[in-house]
């Protein structure tokens, strides 16, 4: 459904992403983890349109849709959170949801019908005249990924959504991603919390240094050496 | 061809005096990030204080230079203390309907206390010229652009060879690392305001001798100082040098070879599409980091 | 008593608490190093001791003196510099003159020509870039430089955060060495933050593991490197 | 912004008294004074949607108020056309004004689009002043008044115009808040907020300023239409300048933004502010007027920067929590 | 700001607002005279010319008895700062109609404001005497509209004149002519005015040029006129730009005729700014205080006088044309025997003056025509000779000799 293929970005002489090919199933969950600076996020801006690519394309639904730019590529159902969270802090809850309901919808009042319903499913519905800025940021968080749902997509990518949860509460939002999956959509999970993503994951990327180093499932992923390298290091007595 | 060269020579001598209030304009974007909407009018204040100092001491204008410079950057640091300081924390339209205020209220201080009309200072020099090559150079207008350029170099010195200086381009740049360095930011915020404002007195310092004071004086001059700063690039000293110099000659080959009253739309036309096309100033972004 | 003592310390922005009850201290020429993986607040515990953050509540003792509630530029000038993640350098102006500011108070300038001759031994790169722009050096001379202009201001406790990011295998051993021979030759202290956890134990006295903005473990770089805990937080295996 | 559902008592009595009051106190001077308010309410509206709803500070409405007049004077002068005809034309040019100009500049942000406005308003009124021939220069246009002519909207008293101008700020109010309960509104508001989060959910940010800059300019317009109707005269220096877009941008701020009684508020206050201090201060000292306006201004500013109607709000039921984190 | 102090400040506005429009002020033996002039803004200058030299009429008007077909009844005057937002006056001149029981209205001379104005007084049915030049005022249908002085259009034939007259006086070989003025409604009906003469009298006219008001740098403007070959420049400005574009050209030493359009080139502060430099420069006037008849008639010399004690400076032009107004106003109200403006009204279109500061225009002769323009009056050329203004041409006003001075 999504494939991204041979995507390259340098920023002023650094590639910040290098030649990263993957690709994603309705449904599917795929964890993307790496260390901090390995080009995580800037792999998010470039498939979500916010960076134009410098090589390579990216491909939703047969569609290129490489360089088409951030609204289009929402309209067309790839939707996104954001690592630094983005909630629209003077609205309420509630209009923050219908904004992302309304991408579909003409109708106002059908869109605010809509939006509550969605309240409810993320456990919001409490705070949904509460204005966003007033909302603790893990209410922020989960409220973005309300407002990412609520644009109906095909694909959403979750940029850290989990940090700062009890694991009560990580719990209860698994669930809530997986439900949404087993609905059609499908997620690739930012996250390093690393028994979240592994338990969550049907596979894992991981990066270094804008380059994808390992692809496989959550179990492949553990035992790899390579990737047990780039996230302790290497150190010169141990 | 003599026409022509008249024509540069024209833009470049008006230019200067652009570059000065200008570059205030810059520094004071750099430092507090704050668009200053009252440049113009702290540049009439700067005619009045100099038209009446040279009247009441009978000393010429451009001798006053330094007792100007030090009236205003006292009057820029208590401005910057007691009103600007106040709203730095606050969205930048609340600095700009601030600074438009203030600049509103200078106009009609000056209107009350002054009356509207038109003041000149007869220097003796006013009328003369000097003959170069065929071109023209008006006494008062080479001063005056002299003035300019002695300041614009002292400024530049300062800025790059005192310890205040580099400072003050360090806030300016990154005011997060400045204050890593023990750089007291709001110390800063102050000084780089009341250079800012001194500059702009200064400006206008040097048109008295050839200009007119009058209240609303400082419109244009204040307009045109933005577009200098937005073309040079925001925050960017030499820039802003650079593109006033620029901008008083597209001022001055408008009128020469399009149409006199067409002049400023020149000017404005360009500033719109250096905002779109390069945003970041006509010259190469100096400050990407 | 130790050079630096942080007690109880919690800071956040506005309403939002990162930092819960940190406690920690350093000592006379010793390498700390605060370990933790993405978002465990390290940064914004290390942004608060250099008084970029508001203290909540808690207290920093360095040197016996109470710096809660100080600002940046004071703390700076009580001897504790931070190297800032990102380097954070003056782009636009010259080498040499990001080093001058990095002893802009009166107390380092006083001592610009020995620094600068210590930094420019350390860095011999430096020394011939000195005349380029900031903006234009590589991602390891930036690095160079971010630290040197730390060193400029001779501090008592030099703070470094992620001071490997983003750069090549091989000039993350430079840095680390120098880092070294900082301690050696100066006699300060120095607090570590970094991601890159056996390059970091390889170096430090002692360490700390935070997690969700608490401190959850202490010990010497052996016995981190052993416990489990540390490889749970870091894989999750 | 809201009509309180609970309580539409107030504004239908204010609306009632808005159209009886005339009727009784028949004062020409007042009238005018009241007019006043109206039309400068419809220009704070139209700044509105552009400079609150948008986020987008806008400090060139006097070139959409000028499009309007000079539409209107125009239309008549030249082929007879009515007011009604020429407002509407106006409408439309303004329209086609602010697409033009909006795809150009709204582009950029903060203070580079303020810049921009400013200096697209120098050079439409450059050009009225150039173009002698067309647009009278800077002499202006007059549309004489020779006596009472329904088709030419000219009226011995101002009590039609009274009516007029309360029709025209009903409109602008209206519209002002059909735009910020659609979802254009919706989008403005994300927009306004975040405009990588508005691009996330699939906002076309420029197509929907776009569409923000040419209500605003077309409600602004229609002031101006409004305007030379009434006075039968315009120039293009009080209208196409700094000086009505500071005006403007004034009235709508002070008294305050994305609300829906603010920029009427801060007309309210505005303009018999201003003619206030003419009236007793002019012929003490020139000046003295104006100071005591900039004086209001930089206090308004200082100490209640989100305008006059903001201090009326209630402390309200979103209000949760206080409002620390806001200010970061 | 708590919210109850808003909302008493806002009552307390309107309350005021409310105060002011229903007091009248006045008392019933006075007759009251509305004034609007653009005292603030970017043409205060000329405003407060005007108001100044009104307030010294209705002085002097006062102290030498008053209405005497009113028994004496004195003249209050009611001054409105119609600022130079033409918007704001509309309002203003309202709220003076409104307030007041007006028995007329004077005008100082700005062709937009009287324009913005007009429809106003013509509702309110009060004559308006306007020292505005624009040539439409009064082409427009209004009755209550008197224009006294020459129109804008007159300037242009006068100077254009006044050139014939040097070239056949002196035997000047000038043929090539230059028009520049500043781009607003004076200048542009000014300059009109000089294009028509030109081309009628055969004179070349090699550039002409608008230049925007209170432009920062003259010297464009002067390298253009000098390149085009000009040996005879007429420009239209205001005080800063005239003396900003004489003195550019002295000091680009370029020294054509210069005959002035008026305004700027006759006001005092165009001699303070330029001295000696001002010297023998001519320029076109709508007034000018030392035409023969005023000089011979003591009403007009005790207005002269009077202004030259509180001023210090010779009684410009702008000054002299809103004196005469208030007395042109004045002479009405003693025809009319009444204080009801529609009477006062109908005695200006009957009035016929020819002594007295009423009759301060040239050629001593103020009568109106069914239009409501003063059909006698033309402009006065004058030269600037030893920091004062004299009055030069046309002849039949003047005994003064030109000093030639064409260095």
């Amino acid at each position: 459904m999504l494939q991204i293929n041979n995507v390259s970005k340098t920023f002023g002489g650094l590639k910040a992403v290098n030649d990263v090919s993957m690709e994603m199933r309705p449904q599917e969950i795929i964890g993307l983890i790496g260390p901090n600076g390995a080009g995580k996020t800037t792999l998010t801006n470039l498939i979500c349109g916010f960076h134009s690519v410098d090589q390579g394309h990216i491909i939703l639904n047969d569609q290129d849709i490489t360089n088409k730019g951030a609204d289009f590529t929402s309209k067309q159902g790839l939707t996104r959170t954001f690592q630094v969270e983005k909630s629209f802090k003077d609205l309420t809850a509630l209009d923050n949801i219908i904004i992302g309901v309304l991408m579909h919808e003409q109708n106002v009042n059908v869109a605010k019908e809509k939006a509550e319903a969605i309240a409810n499913k993320f456990d919001l519905y409490k705070q949904k005249t509460v204005l966003a800025r007033n909302l603790t940021i893990q209410s922020r968080k989960l409220l973005e990924f309300a407002r990412a749902y609520a644009t109906n997509p095909k694909v959403i990518i979750l940029d850290e959504v989990m940090a700062g949860l009890t694991s009560k509460e990580i719990d209860e939002q698994l669930e809530l991603i997986q439900e949404i999956a087993s609905e059609g959509t499908a997620f690739l999970v930012i996250e390093h919390i690393m028994h979240v993503i592994m338990s969550i994951s049907q596979r894992i990327i991981v990066l270094q240094e804008g380059k994808k180093i390992a692809e496989g499932t959550p179990q492949d992923i553990s035992s790899d050496p390579v990737v047990i390298e780039a996230y302790l290091g290497k150190g010169d007595e141990a | 061809m003599g026409t022509f060269f008249q024509t540069i020579t024209n833009g470049i001598l008006i230019g200067g005096v652009y570059a000065v209030v200008a570059t205030g304009l810059t520094l004071i974007f750099g430092v507090l990030n704050v668009a200053n909407f009252a440049q113009g009018e702290f540049m009439m204040l700067g005619m009045y204080v100099t038209l009446f100092l040279s009247r009441g001491l009978g000393v010429d204008p451009y001798l006053l230079t330094f007792l100007v410079a030090v009236i205003f950057i006292a009057f820029g640091y208590l401005v910057e203390k007691f009103l600007i300081h106040q709203t730095l924390s606050k969205p930048h339209e609340t600095q700009m309907l601030l600074t438009l205020g203030l600049a509103i209220f200078f106009r009609s201080l000056m209107m009350v206390i002054c009356g509207p009309n038109y003041q000149s200072l007869a220097v003796p020099y006013r009328l003369k010229s000097l003959l170069i090559g065929g071109v023209l150079l008006s006494y008062p207008r080479l001063l005056s652009f002299l003035v300019a350029v002695v300041l614009i170099i002292l400024l530049w010195l300062f800025l790059n060879y005192t310890e205040l200086g580099r400072a003050i381009r360090a806030s300016s740049q990154n005011s997060k690392a400045a204050t890593l360095m023990g750089i007291n930011s709001n110390w800063m915020y102050g000084i780089a305001f009341s250079i800012g404002i001194m500059l702009a007195a200064v400006g206008g310092l040097t048109l008295v001798p050839f200009y007119y004071v009058f209240p609303d004086v400082g419109v244009y001059f204040g307009l045109i100082a933005f577009v200098v700063v937005v073309l040079g690039g925001l925050g960017d000293v030499l820039g802003a040098i650079v593109s006033a110099l620029l901008i008083g000659i597209i001022e001055s080959v408008t009128a020469q070879y399009v149409a006199l009253d067409l002049s400023h739309l020149g000017v404005f036309l360009v500033f719109i599409l250096v905002l779109v096309f390069r945003p970041q100033g006509l010259l190469r972004g100096r400050r990407s980091s | 008593m130790s050079l630096f003592e942080v007690c109880n310390l919690s800071a956040g922005y506005g309403d939002l608490t990162i930092v819960w009850d940190a406690s920690f201290s350093i000592d006379d020429n010793e390498i700390v190093v605060l370990l933790g993986s993405n978002g465990a607040g390290k940064t914004t515990l290390i942004e608060t001791i250099v008084g970029l953050n508001k203290v909540k509540s808690g207290k920093m003792i360095f040197n016996g003196v109470e710096l809660q509630g100080k600002d940046a530029a004071a703390i700076a000038e009580a001897g504790i510099t931070l190297v800032p993640q990102g380097r954070e350098l003056f782009a636009g102006m010259s080498v040499l003159e990001n080093l001058y500011l990095g002893s802009y108070l009166k107390g380092p300038r006083s001592k610009r020509a020995d620094s600068l001759e210590f930094v420019f031994s350390l860095f011999p790169k430096l020394q011939e870039r000195s005349q380029q722009k900031a903006g234009s050096l590589s991602g390891g001379e930036q690095q160079m430089l971010a630290i040197g202009r730390a060193i400029m201001s001779d501090p008592k406790l030099l703070v470094l955060d992620e001071p490997s990011l983003g750069l090549a295998p091989l000039i993350v051993d430079t840095v680390f060495q120098s880092i070294l021979q900082v301690r050696q030759e100066k006699k300060i202290s120095i607090l570590l933050v970094e991601q890159n956890l056996k390059k970091a134990l390889s170096v430090a006295d002692r360490g700390y593991v935070v997690e969700s903005g608490r401190i959850v473990l202490e010990g010497n770089p052996k016995e981190l490197l052993a416990n489990e805990h540390v490889k749970k937080a870091y894989l999750g295996a | 912004m809201t009509f309180s559902k609970n309580k539409p008592l107030i504004p239908l009595l204010l609306l009632a008294l808005a159209i009886v009051m005339p009727l009784i106190f028949k004062h020409p001077y007042l009238m005018r004074v009241v007019i006043m308010i109206f039309y400068f309410g419809v220009t704070a509206y139209g700044w509105d949607v552009i400079g609150g709803y948008a986020g987008q500070v806008s400090v060139g409405q006097g070139m959409f108020f000028a499009v309007g007049a000079y539409s209107v004077a125009l239309g008549y002068l030249v082929s007879n056309l009515t007011p009604v005809v020429g407002a509407l034309i106006g409408v439309i040019i303004a329209m086609l004004l602010a697409l033009g100009i909006g795809s150009v500049v709204l582009r950029l942000r903060g203070p580079y689009f303020t810049l921009s406005t400013i200096a697209a308003c120098e050079v439409v009124r450059i050009l009225l002043l150039h173009f002698k021939e067309a647009t009278g220069g800077p002499e202006g246009l007059v549309i004489p008044y020779n006596g009472y002519n329904l088709y030419a909207l000219h009226f011995a008293n101002d009590l039609p115009y009274y009516y007029i101008a309360l029709g025209l700020l009903l409109v602008a109010m209206y519209t002002c808040y059909r735009v910020s309960r659609s979802k254009l509104g919706y989008q403005l508001a994300a927009i306004r907020n975040d405009e990588d989060a508005a691009k996330s959910v699939g906002i076309n940010l420029m197509k929907s300023k776009v569409k923000a800059f040419m209500i605003s300019a077309a409600i602004t317009s229609l002031a101006g239409a409004f305007y030379v109707t009434y006075d039968h005269y315009i120039d293009p220096f009080s209208t196409c300048s700094n000086e009505m877009s500071v005006k403007i941008l004034l009235i709508a701020v002070l008294g305050g933004r994305r609300s829906l009684w603010g920029p009427l508020i801060g007309s309210l206050l505005i303009i018999p502010l201003m003619e206030l201090t003419n009236a007793y201060l002019a012929s003490v000292r020139p000046g003295a007027a104006m100071l005591i306006y900039a004086m209001v201004l930089v206090a308004v500013v200082l100490y209640a920067p989100d305008g006059i109607a903001s201090v009326f709000k209630s402390a309200g039921k979103e209000q949760k929590g206080d409002d620390k984190l806001a200010a970061n | 700001m708590s919210r109850r102090t808003t909302g008493l400040l806002l009552a307390l506005l309107m309350i005021a607002v409310l105060t002011l429009s229903t007091t009248s002020i006045g008392a019933v033996k006075n007759v009251d005279v509305g004034l609007l002039a653009t005292i603030s803004g970017d043409l205060s200058e000329v405003g407060n010319m005007g108001a100044n030299a009104v307030k010294l009429a209705v002085e002097n008007i006062n102290k030498n008895g008053g209405i005497k077909a009113l028994g004496g009844a004195k003249i209050n005057l009611i001054v409105g700062d119609t600022t130079s937002d033409f918007s704001q006056s509309v309002l203003v001149a309202q709220r003076l109609v409104n307030n007041n029981k007006l028995s007329g209205m004077l005008g100082a001379g700005v062709s937009g404001m009287a324009l913005a104005v007009a429809p106003v007084l013509e509702k309110a049915k009060i004559p308006f005497l306007t020292a505005a030049i624009a040539d439409n005022l009064t082409t427009l249908g209004y009755k209550y509209m008197f224009q006294f002085c020459p129109k804008g259009s007159q300037f242009g034939g006068m100077q254009a004149d006044f050139l014939k007259y040097l070239q056949q006086k002196f035997n000047l070989p000038v043929d090539k002519v230059a028009i520049v003025y500043e781009n607003t409604a004076y200048g542009q009906s000014t300059a009109k005015g000089i294009r028509d003469l030109c081309e009628k009298h055969g004179f070349n006219i090699v550039t002409e040029e608008a230049y925007p008001k209170n432009f920062t740098d003259a010297a464009p403007l002067v390298t253009k006129v000098r390149a085009a070959g000009a040996t005879v420049i007429f420009p239209v400005s205001y005080t800063t730009d005239a003396a900003l574009i004489l003195s550019t050209m002295t000091a680009m030493n370029y020294k054509p005729v210069v005959i002035g359009g008026g305004a700027g080139f006759i006001w005092p502060e165009f001699y303070r700014s330029l001295g000696k430099y001002a010297e023998g420069v001519y320029s076109v006037g709508s007034w000018s205080w030392d035409t023969k008849f005023n000089l011979s008639d003591p009403e007009v010399v005790e207005a002269i006088k009077s202004w030259e004690k509180k001023y210090k400076t010779f009684m410009p032009e702008i000054a002299g044309e809103m004196y005469c107004a208030t007395y042109i106003l004045k002479e009405a109200i003693e025809l009319a025997k009444s204080t009801d403006a529609t009477d006062i009204r109908n005695a200006l279109t009957k009035v016929k003056l020819t002594k007295g500061a009423g009759a301060m225009m040239q050629p001593g002769i103020v009568e109106f025509d069914e239009y409501g323009w003063n059909k006698h009056v033309h402009p006065t050329i004058i030269q600037w000779q030893n920091g004062v203004v004299k009055t030069v041409y046309p002849v039949e006003d003047t005994d003064n000799e030109i000093v030639w001075a064409l260095k």
